[in-house]
């Protein structure tokens, strides 16, 4: 048999493989390119960018938990123009598929933002709208709970921009399929899921939280169930477009997983850190997981569950 | 930065809670310099899930040397590790600490486990033929690891214990108070150790001038600068980040 | 110091220690008596009773994840009158608190269930209602899911049982306080959290659900995260009812974190599985833990996050 | 049925992905009888969760002896430990093998790592003076573990491998086939192994009018009744449990 065909279509775009990395967790793409090469990879998604610069929360920020990690990084990120000036050129030629992955606190925010990020050619491939934001006219209710809310976040920034736009969906909601669909409905080119689930750690000697802000976002193997679950869940309800399978991919098995529980595409996140190439393994195991199984394509996996 | 699986030759218990390590197949960790540290990780599954970050003691042809101090369960498990067994390395990582030109001296300011960067401070400054005095200070006798090695190498040594069982009793500053009353020329002080300690050092090279740098901690996810986990307060913007940034900062750059 | 005091009082019952075990994971009481000393106990909640015996679900029925599993049992249990004839008896004289977990299909089967374990003297001190349960009339949509039918159950059981009524909560909703607030209105005495966490887990190899039910629980140390923020989150609201804080609890000091979130009490699940002895282990750590932390009354954890 | 913690003595790789694991520390494991099991959990951390399921392969004085064949990662990292490690144990369970009187004849039919609880069965009745024989196959050779050392031991064996690298080329209920064909006085076939293996010869030894008895696998949480997990399909009722209705059934009791 002749090698596995590795490459995907989704959004309008082609990627060499189904394997990106994970927004905040792979930086703006230069930090860990030195140990995962880009071109092994389907594509990259860079840190959550805001219009202005966000220096992010008080320390601490991070700590470790049963098979995961709890962050509460706070959106830190260098702003829409530093973004442009300083990173952008990097991406441009990096090698490899680029979504800009990006948030506001009001709508107005997420339009501007998205309207900058447009327009540059080469360097960003598309748009990946995190609405797991607080939404500060709202009263601090995230715009990604309410479907009405996020469809209509959708349907604004549709029409901000001509890239790709795929909206990444919270996982602590009663009811995922209701948000998909109103994303959809918004214009939504992609669906990812799940971004991480809200939880929180104490310190029983000092009777502190773990984190200064108290709770954080659950990230890690310890997630990949739920994660699995939502993904089928909204893959079920076929929604007509692509779905981006993330939480807890470990090793090019539980990409396998998340493909076959409906996604085209997945996302590593949290392996980064526990291994600087771990997305570039993923996708290398993946192929494996794919010659051994005689799989001749590996979109034929998508929602292939048996 | 290289990411590698290297291989425990030997492990040794130290007392104290102490663990000394030796890996092979570290040639990536050649070039570290003092001050630079590794993402350490040695054990089977995803619990524990995050590397743990240590100091580079010192270095060897293809091996590294890791102090580890057994606080909790991913150190516990380094600590433990017994040759053969396999360790996956993310290293060499941070800044060191500064290069010294053969004017300076440097005063090494070591306060517990804090002690790896300078060790490795002092062996390369002796390599280099340039003066070092290291003061040491920790708990209690048995948590002064590795203090007879130095001598036995020819360090200027000083040690003081909180309880008083070897060298002075007392805190490690008292020491550096001590030295710096006598003779500030020259002199550079690099320090590791608990925060208080950390504080305290800088205060008092501050009080007499003298230009300080600290080597911090603080708790990671990839030690590479790509999660932004590590961040500590600084003084000209809100945060520096101890794994890209650091782990050695001149001492008026943080905590404002 | 004297040693800590660990007796609890809660729903006007008095509890030797804060630390009882979970439903469905620690049988009728008698299965594992033998390695995990009752007396030992604060309490113990038995496997869930419905109306008519439940032979469960299809095979396989549990899979391992990462520092978690997944079950579908499918509420398999010996129903009301053979619990009342067979496991009653044991409990009767066993040495510890016993809450009774029960759930229904329809709110009927509910009232019915709490009717039939009330009026039997010792041996049952409270029940634990799971509402967590697929609401047959309502098209199999969770009867714990929206706050004014969860609300409803709870008074119409409150009116049909003296006993102490613990109402055990789902973690899969967007807005826990909310649901929470609906059933101590409700006339809860006291609320359970959490319940499983739904996932689901996919068998690359074969490509087929790793449950032959799909769907199934998440529990273990991996969601302890989630569970102690729906904790606090429901502990910060003020009910005026106590908390059993349940979720990846494997250690005394997980224990006294679940308290300093706002729990009275807890409830050891999976761990049981682990090793048989847990909750009276959970105990005797927690104990140590109050003597190392100098807290007289553990009580006096209950909500004492700093 | 006790949990404790044992100690390994001893650990050997014997090949086809085998490992053969002797524990110290196992006193409460002395009453056990073959067929029944233990829960193991030999690593640090939460992940694997779970302990596994092994039968016990035979008992001495305070020690207990598993065959662990390494497919995944908890019986990988229990193949690998090494003396002096920790395992935790929880045992005896389950229902073993029925008790035989001195007419009958057990015929012991083992397929791949099916073969530990027939090795304590066989080693039993070598003990109780009873006759007793042993069909064994396996996919190839390499996996016929232990058969040198229970042909050593005395026991008569039969193997058949399906590449035909030693023993008779195929199935080893050909064997039993055979077995039965010839004379089924006295006797009774106790199996395990591979669900497939396991229906073919209850098919068999029920054609034959031939007692039969299966030591079944599912999977596993607790061990001891308590989780419902391990439910299978049965005849007279909806689902019987593996942990505590098993793991040896009646043929005819499963799988309806
Ligand atoms: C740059 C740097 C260099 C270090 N060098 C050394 C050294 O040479 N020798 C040595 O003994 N220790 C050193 N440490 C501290 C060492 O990293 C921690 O002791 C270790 O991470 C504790 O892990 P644990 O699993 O044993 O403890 P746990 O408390 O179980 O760890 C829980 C989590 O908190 C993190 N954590 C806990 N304590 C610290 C800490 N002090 N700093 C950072 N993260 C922490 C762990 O990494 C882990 O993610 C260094 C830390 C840093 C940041
Ligand atoms: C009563 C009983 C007796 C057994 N005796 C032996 C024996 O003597 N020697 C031997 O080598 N094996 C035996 N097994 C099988 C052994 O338990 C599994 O091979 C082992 O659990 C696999 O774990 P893993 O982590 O390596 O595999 P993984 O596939 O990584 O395990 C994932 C999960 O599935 C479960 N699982 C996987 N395969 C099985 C299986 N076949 N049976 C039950 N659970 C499984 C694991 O326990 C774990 O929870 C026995 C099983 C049972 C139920
Ligand atoms: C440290 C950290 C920072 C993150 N920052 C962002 C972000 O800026 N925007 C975003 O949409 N998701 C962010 N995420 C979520 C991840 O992209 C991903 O959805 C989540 O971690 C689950 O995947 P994983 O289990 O593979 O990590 C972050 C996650 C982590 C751990
Ligand atoms: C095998 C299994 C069976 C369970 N059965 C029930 C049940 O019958 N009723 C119920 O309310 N909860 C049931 N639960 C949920 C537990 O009581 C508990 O809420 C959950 O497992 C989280 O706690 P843990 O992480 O400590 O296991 C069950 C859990 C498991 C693992
Ligand atoms: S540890 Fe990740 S940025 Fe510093
Ligand atoms: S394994 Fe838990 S009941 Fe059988």
């Amino acid at each position: 048999m002749s090698a596995p065909r590795m490459e995907v279509h989704a959004f309008g775009l082609r990627f060499a493989n189904p394997v990106l990395t994970a927004s905040g967790t792979f930086g703006y793409g230069s930090e860990l390119a030195g140990s995962c090469p880009l071109t092994a990879l389907g594509g990259l998604v860079t840190k959550g960018i805001s219009l202005a610069p966000r220096a992010g929360n008080p320390e601490p920020r991070i700590c470790e938990t049963a098979a995961g990690m709890l962050n509460s990084i706070g959106l830190a990120n260098v702003g829409l123009r530093a973004f442009l000036e300083e990173k952008l050129p990097f991406l441009r030629d990096c090698g490899t598929r680029v979504l800009v992955n990006f948030f506001g606190e009001t709508e107005d925010d997420y339009l501007r933002c998205a309207e900058g990020l447009s327009g540059h050619g080469p360097g960003i491939d598309g748009l990946e709208l995190n609405i797991s934001c607080p939404n500060v006219k709202a009263g601090g209710l995230e715009f990604g709970v309410v479907p009405e809310v996020a469809g209509r976040l959708c349907e604004r920034v549709r029409g901000a921009t001509d890239l790709p736009l795929v909206v990444k969906l919270t996982p602590n909601v009663t009811d995922v399929v209701a948000l998909a669909r109103a994303c959809v409905q918004g214009g939504a080119s992609g669906l990812s899921l799940i971004n991480t689930l809200r939880g929180m750690a104490i310190d029983a000697r000092t009777r502190r939280p773990r984190l200064a802000r108290v709770f954080g976002g659950l990230s890690g193997p310890a997630i990949k169930p739920v994660a699995l679950r939502l993904v089928h869940e909204v893959a079920r309800a076929r929604l007509g477009v692509p779905i981006i399978g993330i939480g807890g991919i470990m090793s090019g098995e539980d990409a396998a997983e998340f493909l076959l529980a409906g996604a085209t595409l997945v996302q590593v996140g949290t392996a980064s850190f526990v291994r600087p190439d771990a997305a570039a393994r993923v996708a290398e195991e993946l192929l494996g997981y794919c010659a051994a199984q005689q799989v001749s394509d590996v979109s034929e996996l998508t929602g292939a569950l048996a | 930065m290289r990411f590698f699986t290297a291989k425990v030759v030997e492990s040794q218990d130290l007392g104290g809670a102490y663990s000394w390590l030796c890996l092979e197949g570290c040639e990536a960790l050649a070039a570290a310099s003092p001050g630079q540290f590794a993402m350490l990780r040695g054990w089977p599954g995803h619990d524990p899930l995050l590397s743990r970050a240590f100091s580079v003691l010192s270095t060897g042809p293809g091996t590294a040397e890791f102090l580890i101090r057994r606080v909790g369960r991913g150190s516990g498990l380094l600590g433990a590790a017994r040759p053969g067994d396999p360790i996956r390395v993310v290293g060499p990582l941070g800044r060191g600490f500064p290069v010294a030109t053969p004017e300076v001296t440097e005063l090494l300011v070591a306060g517990g486990c804090g002690l790896a960067p300078l060790y490795f401070a002092a062996r390369r400054a002796q390599a280099e033929g340039r003066r070092v005095r290291l003061l040491y200070g920790a708990r209690q006798s048995c948590e002064l690891v590795l203090a007879d090695v130095l001598r036995a190498r020819g360090v200027e040594l000083q040690t003081a214990t909180e309880d008083g069982s070897a060298g002075e009793r007392g805190l490690v500053t008292a020491l550096l108070e001590r030295e710096l009353a006598a003779s500030t020329a020259g002199l550079r002080v690099l320090a590791c150790g608990p925060e208080p300690m950390l504080r305290a050092t800088r205060e008092v090279a501050r009080r007499h001038g003298v230009p300080c740098f600290l080597s911090l901690e603080s708790p990671m996810a990839c030690g590479v600068g790509a999660c932004l986990g590590c961040a500590i307060p600084a003084r000209d913007r809100p945060f520096l980040y101890v794994c890209k940034d650091g782990p050695v900062f001149a001492a008026e750059e943080v905590w404002p």
